[in-house]
C-alpha cells in the first residue's frame, strides 16, 4: 500500500545525521551547519565543569553509602549532554530539570548542597528558581514538560522573544529522559510547543535506559523524530560530545530566542552508573555493554582533545583535582550541616494564605508537642 | 444593585478582573468566539482579544500544564474546563504540579491559577456533564475548592479566586447558571464577605441543612416547604469546601442541634462525610440527633432520564429532616 | 542550522498523497496502490448505507427538535469516511467510536434506536458491543484510544494476527475527531501500536472542525504526519470519497490483520451540520464555507457516479427514499417505545458483585420509594 | 503454614493466579527482569515468560488503558504502578474507563482488572513515593478498593482481586514490605475471608481503633503499650476500603462505646471521615465520645526528614486514645 514513508534513519555526516564535532577518540571533526570554536578559556571552562560536575556526582554516591543521604540520582556518563546544554543558554533562560539535571544545576550557579537537600529528605530542593532560572526537581516523569510550554509562551507574551536584544530574548529548555517520551503529556507538550510556536528546546538525555527499561521497550524509531510528527525539527546529537552538545543547543536557543519557534534535541549518551543509589544494574544489562560506552566518555573524550591541542597541561590537571578536592570537602561537611526540618515548618508552605483546616491542625500539633514539653520535665507522657 | 443569571454574573466578574489586572487571562476550548458551551465567556475575546482569551487545543492537561508554567511567568490563568466530566485528563497537572509546586519550592513559588469547572446535574446531558468531583479536589492538599449559589456570590467570588495567590477550583453549578439573583456590583472589596466564609442563606430554628453550589437552591425550596409544616430549617451555604467553614456551621448546629447534609455527589466518600465527622466532634454534646446525609448514589452518574432519581430533590431531603428531628 | 526536514505535503496522485478514487464531481480517478473494483451490487449497497444513515440522521435531528431526544451529534458529512471504513471491516473485527460513529454502528448492524437511548437519555448505549464488535460510545475525547490499543494487543495474543485465516485475523478500528488528536493519550495510543504492532486502524475523520476550534488550532501540519513520528505509517484519504475510503481502510485493516502493524488514516472531510444540536455554528464559520463542502458531498458524489455508470437508475432510488421512510417511521414510532429507566434500575449495573454501600443505598432507596406507595393511598406525604 | 514477608506473600499470590489461570498477566514498568523496584515480582518473568509478565513503556495511561483493552478481550490484567504518586497519569482511563464501562455498558462489559499501587510512607523516600491516594479511589463508583495488612491477607487478597469480575484497587503498603507473618497457603478458598470483610486483629474493650494497611501494625503497637497501662484496645484490620464493612467496625464499637480512626492519608476528606460519619450515624446512641481521627496533616507530603512528624505514630495514636477515654 502506499502511504507516506517513515524516513529512514541518517547517519553521522549528513544533513539530519547525528551532529558530532568531536569523536570518541576525541579528534576534532566537523559538521554541517554548526561551529564551536571556542577560545582555549572557553574551552577549559567546559572541562573544568565537568570534571567538577563528575566529582559532585562520586562524592554524593559516597555520601550516599555513607548513609547522609537516602538516595542519589547519578549522572555519570551525562556530563557532555548537560554541561553542553547548560552552558548553552543564556542568563534569562530558565531549564526545567528531571531529577538527574545536576550538571545544568550547576551551570545555572546552584549550589550543590541545595540539590543534596533533595536527596538527603531535608527538603524538595533548596534553591531559588527564579534567581537561578532552573526550576525544581520534578520526580514525577515529564510533569515538567507542560509547565515548560507555558513558561515559554508567557517569555513570548512578554514579548521577550524576537526582539534581537541579546540580553532580553529569552527561550525555556525542558529536560527529559529517553523513557520519559512515552508519557502522553511529553507529546502533549511538543503539540503545544509547535502549535504556539513557543520558545522551547526539549533536551531529551537518550541514555539508553528507563531503569530497567532499555530504549527499545519506549520506541521503534529514533526519539527526535517523533517531533517531526507536530512540525517540530528534531536534531540528534552526540551526547558524549560536549562540543557538540554545546553546539546544537546553542543553535536550538538561538532559533528559539528569535521566534523560530521549538526544537527536540536527542542527545544520545549513556547512564554509566545505576539508575539511583537503590538500583541494581547488573540484573538487567551486561558488564560488556558499559565497558562499550565506557569507551566513549564524555570527559575523558574532551579530555584527550585538550591534551593533544595542548590546551590543557598536567599543572591545570592538578589545579583541577585540587579544585575537587575543596569542592567535596565543603559537600562532605555541607550536608551534615544541612539544617533538619523542624516538626512545624512543613505547615509553612502549602498555601501563601491561610487555610482553617491548616491552621487547626498546626495549632493542634503544636499543642500536642508541647505537652512533651512539659511532661518532659514532668517526667514521662501523663 | 444588579439582577443577573449566575453565568452572567460570572461572565461580569471576568470581564471586571480582565479588566482590572492585565495579567489575567482566559484559556480554555471554545470560550472565544463561541463564548463557551455555557457562553459564561461570551463577548470577552471579542472585547479583550484573543491574547487574554485564548481558544486552546482540545487538550485539559494542556490547558492547565501550561496555564502553571504562565503563571510561574507572573500571569494569572482562568482555565475553563468544559465540564465536570473533562477535568481528569489534566488531574496529573493538577495533583502533581498545582497543588504542590509551592510546598516543593518552600513556597518560593505561587500558583495564581484559577479553574474554573461547571459541575453538578440536572440539565438532562449525556454522560460525564453532569459530575460533582469536588471530593477529589477538596483531599487535595494545595487547592482551594469553593462553588458559588447565588449570582452575587458568583460575580465577587470568581474575582475573590483570580486574586488569590493560591490555585483555586472554582465550581460552577451547571443547572443554575440561568438564575437569576441581585448583585451588588458596587461593593467595596472590603466589604465583600470573605472567599472562605459560609454565609447562612435562611434563618431557623429546627434543623440545620448545609448545601453547596446546586443544592443550595434545593435546600432552600425544602425549608420554604417544611416552614408550612411548621418545621423551622436553617439553610448554610457553604459557599467553600477547602477549606470548610466549619465553624459557622457548628454554630448554627450548636442551636438546632440538628444537621443534615445534602450534596449531589455521591454520598459515599463525599464531602459531606468530613463535614458529618467534624461536626458530630465539634457538636458531640448539642447533638439531639445522628448527622444525616442527602445526596449521590454510590453509582456512575446515570443516564439523562434517570437523574431525577439519582439526583437528591426537595422530598428526599424532608424525609431526611424528619427523620432527624424523629430521632 | 541542519537538522531532519519536515517533509513538504504532498498532493493527490503521488505517493503518500491524498488518496482520491472518485472526483468531487464523482468522475471516477486512480491512485497507486489502491483498487475498489466492486460489483455494481456491491456499489448499490454502499449507496444504501450512505443514504439511509443520512436519513438516520435526519431523523434523528428531527427528533430531537420535537423533544424525543436531549440531543444528537450529526453524522451530515461524513457518511462516506464512516461508511467506507465500516464496510471495510470483517465480521471479527472491532471498532471503537466516539459519539459520532453512527454510520458505523449501521454497518456493525446497531439497531439505530440503540443509538437513540442514548440520545434519548434511557440509556448510555442499547446495544451489545460484543456481539456487533462495535464499542460503547466514548464521550471523554480519545479515552477509547487506549483500551482500542489493549484490545488490538489482545487479539495479538490470542494467535488472531497473521494466521493467513481470513476469518480468523483480527484487527480494530478506533475513530477519533481532529480534535481528538490534542490529547496526550491519542499519541500515547499511537505509541503503544507502534511498540507492540498492534492490529490497528486509527481512523480520523478530520472534519475540520472542533466544536468551534478550526483544526488550525490543533496542528500546524497534517494530522497523519503524527503517526509517523512514532513509526506508524500514515495515509490521507479524501473522506467524502466512500471508494477511497473504503480502498484505504480496508488495505490498512489487511496490513493489521497479517501482523503488519498500525496505521494511522486521516480522512479529510466535513462536518456540514452543527457540532451537536446545542451547537451554533454560525458564531464560529462562515455559510461560504459550507458551501464549498457541500460541492463536495459525499452522498451526491457517489450517486453521480452511479448514475453515470448506469448502475442506479430511477426505480432504485424510489425503492430507496421508501426504504428510508420506512426507517424513519420505525425511529419515530421506535424511540416513543423505548423504555423508560426505572428508580431502581441504575443500581443493577455499576458492579458485577455486590457492594455493601450500593446494596443499603438501594435498599433505603426502595424503601422510601415505598412509603410515597403506602401514602399514595394514605393520602399525601405523613 | 509458610513464615514469609508481605512483599514475598504477594509474589506468591501472583504466582499462584498466573498458574491457576492462563488469562491472568502481570503488566508494569520494571517488573520483569528488574522484578519491580520492590521485587514483589521477582523471578516471575523468568517463569512465565515475556509474554505473560510484560515491562510495558514509562506511561500510566498506557498499562491502564491498554489493560482495560486487554480486559475486553478476555484477559485478566494486573498492573503494577511503580509508586503511588504516579498513578495520576492514569487516573482518566482509571474514572473514566476502568470505573465506568460496566455501568455505561449497562453490564454487558466485565472489567476484571487489578490496579496494584504501593503506598504510604515511613521509608525515608523523596516526594511522589510515599503518599496514600485510597480516598480518591473510594470516591469513584465502579472501583473496589482493598489493602492487606498481613503476609496472609497479601497472598489471598491479591488473589481474590485478581478473582474479582470488577475492577480492584490492590493497595500495598510500602513500608511492610518487609513484615514477616504466617501464611496459610493450604486453605481452601472457601475458607479465606471474604475480600471485602474487615478482621478483629486485636480484641479489646475500652475503645476501638480501625486502621488499615500500615497503620494496622501501628494500632496493633498502640494497642499493646495501652494494655501496659490497663486500657483495652479493640484494633480493627479495615482490609477493605470500598466498600466499608461499616458493620464489623460498628459491633465493635456497639461494645466498647469509642472509636479512633487511623489512616496516614490526610484526615481532611480522608477515609476516616466517611468511617466517622458512618459510625456516629449507626452509633449515635453507644458513643461515649466522638470518634477522633489520627493520620497525615492536610499538606503535601513532607521531604523525608520530616515525614516522622508528618505521619501518626504510637504517641498520636495513645493521645487520641487518651483524649476519646478522657470525653
Ligand atoms: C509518572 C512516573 N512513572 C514512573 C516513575 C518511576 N520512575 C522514576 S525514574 C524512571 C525511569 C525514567 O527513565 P528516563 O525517562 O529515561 O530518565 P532517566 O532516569 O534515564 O534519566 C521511572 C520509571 C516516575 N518517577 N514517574
Ligand atoms: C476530554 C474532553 N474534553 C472536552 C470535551 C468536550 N467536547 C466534546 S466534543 C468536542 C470536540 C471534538 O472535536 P473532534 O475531536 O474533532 O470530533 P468531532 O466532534 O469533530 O467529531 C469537545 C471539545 C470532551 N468531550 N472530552
Ligand atoms: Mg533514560
Ligand atoms: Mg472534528
Amino acid at each position: 500500500m502506499s502511504e507516506s514513508p517513515v524516513p529512514a534513519p541518517r547517519g553521522p555526516g549528513e544533513p539530519g545525521g547525528m551532529v558530532q564535532l568531536l569523536t570518541p577518540e576525541g579528534r576534532r571533526v566537523e559538521h554541517p551547519g554548526y561551529e564551536a570554536d571556542l577560545e582555549p578559556e572557553e574551552l577549559l571552562a567546559l572541562h573544568r565543569d565537568m570534571v567538577l560536575v563528575r566529582r559532585i556526582d562520586t562524592e554524593a554516591t559516597a555520601l550516599q553509602r555513607q548513609g547522609e543521604l537516602g538516595l542519589w540520582a547519578g549522572l555519570l556518563g551525562q556530563e557532555a549532554a548537560q554541561v553542553g546544554s547548560g552552558r548553552a543558554m543564556r542568563p534569562q533562560d530558565h531549564a526545567f530539570p528531571t531529577y538527574r539535571e545536576h550538571g545544568v544545576a550547576w551551570c545555572r550557579g546552584v549550589d550543590p548542597l541545595g540539590v543534596l537537600e533533595l536527596y538527603r529528605g531535608t527538603s524538595h530542593g533548596g534553591w531559588d528558581p527564579v534567581a537561578h532560572g532552573f526550576h525544581p526537581y520534578t520526580l514525577v516523569i515529564a510533569a515538567q514538560m507542560l509547565p515548560a510550554v507555558g513558561y515559554a509562551m508567557g517569555a513570548q507574551r512578554d514579548g521577550a522573544v524576537g526582539t534581537g536584544d541579546p540580553d532580553r530574548d529569552t527561550a525555556v529548555i525542558a529536560y527529559l529522559g529517553d523513557g520519559a517520551t512515552s508519557q502522553g503529556e511529553a507529546s502533549e507538550a511538543l503539540q503545544w510547543a509547535a502549535v504556539y510556536n513557543a520558545p522551547l528546546v526539549v533536551l531529551c538525555q537518550n541514555n539508553q535506559w528507563a531503569i530497567s527499561a532499555p530504549v527499545s521497550v519506549q520506541a521503534r524509531v529514533p526519539l527526535h523524530r517523533r517531533a517531526e510528527g507536530v512540525g517540530v525539527p528534531g536534531v540528534l546529537v552526540d551526547g558524549n560530545d560536549v562540543l557538540a552538545c554545546l553546539a546544537v543547543t546553542r543553535a536550538a536557543l538561538d532559533r528559539a530566542r528569535s521566534g523560530g519557534g521549538p526544537t527536540f534535541v536527542e542527545a544520545l549518551t549513556y547512564r554509566m552508573g545505576a539508575h539511583t543509589t537503590s538500583d541494581d544494574p547488573s540484573r538487567y544489562r551486561s558488564a560488556a555493554e558499559v565497558d562499550l560506552w565506557r569507551a566513549k566518555d564524555p570527559v575523558e573524550r574532551f579530555r584527550r582533545y585538550l591534551l593533544d591541542e595542548g590546551i590543557l597541561d598536567a599543572e591545570h590537571e592538578a589545579a583541577l583535582e585540587a579544585e575537587g578536592d575543596e569542592l567535596a570537602e565543603r559537600l562532605r561537611a555541607g550536608v551534615r550541616e544541612l539544617p533538619e526540618p523542624g516538626p512545624l515548618d512543613m505547615f509553612d508552605h502549602a498555601y501563601a494564605e491561610p487555610h482553617a483546616q491548616v491552621a487547626e491542625e498546626r495549632d493542634a500539633f503544636a499543642a500536642y508537642l508541647a505537652t512533651f514539653e512539659d511532661t518532659a520535665t514532668a517526667g514521662g507522657k501523663s | 444593585m444588579q439582577t443577573m443569571p449566575i453565568g452572567r454574573a460570572i461572565n461580569a466578574g471576568l470581564r471586571a478582573a480582565l479588566e482590572r489586572d492585565p495579567s489575567v487571562l482566559l484559556m480554555g476550548e471554545d470560550i472565544g468566539a463561541l463564548g463557551g458551551v455555557f457562553r459564561v465567556t461570551e463577548g470577552l475575546q471579542k472585547d479583550f482579544g484573543e491574547g487574554r482569551v485564548v481558544d486552546t487545543p482540545l487538550a485539559e492537561a494542556g490547558i492547565v500544564g501550561t496555564a502553571i508554567g504562565l503563571a510561574l511567568r507572573g500571569y494569572r490563568p482562568v482555565c475553563e474546563i468544559q465540564f465536570n466530566g473533562f477535568v481528569y485528563p489534566a488531574f496529573n497537572q493538577v495533583v502533581t504540579q498545582l497543588a504542590k509546586l509551592r510546598a516543593r519550592s518552600r513556597g518560593r513559588l505561587a500558583l495564581p491559577v484559577v479553574l474554573r469547572v461547571p459541575f453538578g446535574g440536572g440539565i438532562g446531558s449525556v454522560e460525564h456533564h453532569s459530575e460533582s468531583p469536588e471530593a477529589l479536589f477538596a483531599h487535595v492538599s494545595g487547592l482551594r475548592v469553593v462553588t458559588p449559589a447565588s449570582a452575587h456570590d458568583a460575580y465577587w467570588m470568581v474575582q475573590q479566586a483570580i486574586a488569590s495567590p493560591d490555585p483555586v477550583v472554582f465550581l460552577e453549578p451547571e443547572r443554575r447558571y440561568w438564575d437569576k439573583g441581585e448583585v451588588d456590583t458596587a461593593l467595596a472589596p472590603a466589604d465583600v464577605t470573605p472567599l472562605h466564609r459560609a454565609r447562612i442563606a435562611r434563618a431557623g430554628e429546627h434543623v440545620t441543612l448545609a448545601a453547596h453550589g446546586p443544592t443550595v437552591r434545593l435546600a432552600l425550596e425544602a425549608a420554604e416547604a417544611a416552614a408550612a409544616d411548621g418545621t423551622s430549617i436553617e439553610v448554610v451555604d457553604l459557599r467553600t469546601i477547602s477549606p470548610l467553614d466549619v465553624d459557622t456551621v457548628a454554630a448554627s448546629v450548636q442551636r438546632t442541634g440538628r444537621l443534615v447534609v445534602v450534596h449531589e455527589a455521591p454520598v459515599f466518600g463525599g464531602t459531606g462525610g468530613e463535614l458529618a465527622a467534624r461536626i458530630a466532634e465539634r457538636c458531640f454534646y448539642s447533638l439531639q440527633a445522628p448527622v444525616l446525609r442527602v445526596g449521590g448514589f454510590h453509582l456512575p452518574y446515570p443516564a439523562a432520564r434517570a437523574e431525577e432519581h439519582y439526583l437528591p430533590d426537595v422530598d428526599r431531603v424532608l424525609d431526611a429532616v424528619d427523620r432527624s428531628l424523629a430521632a
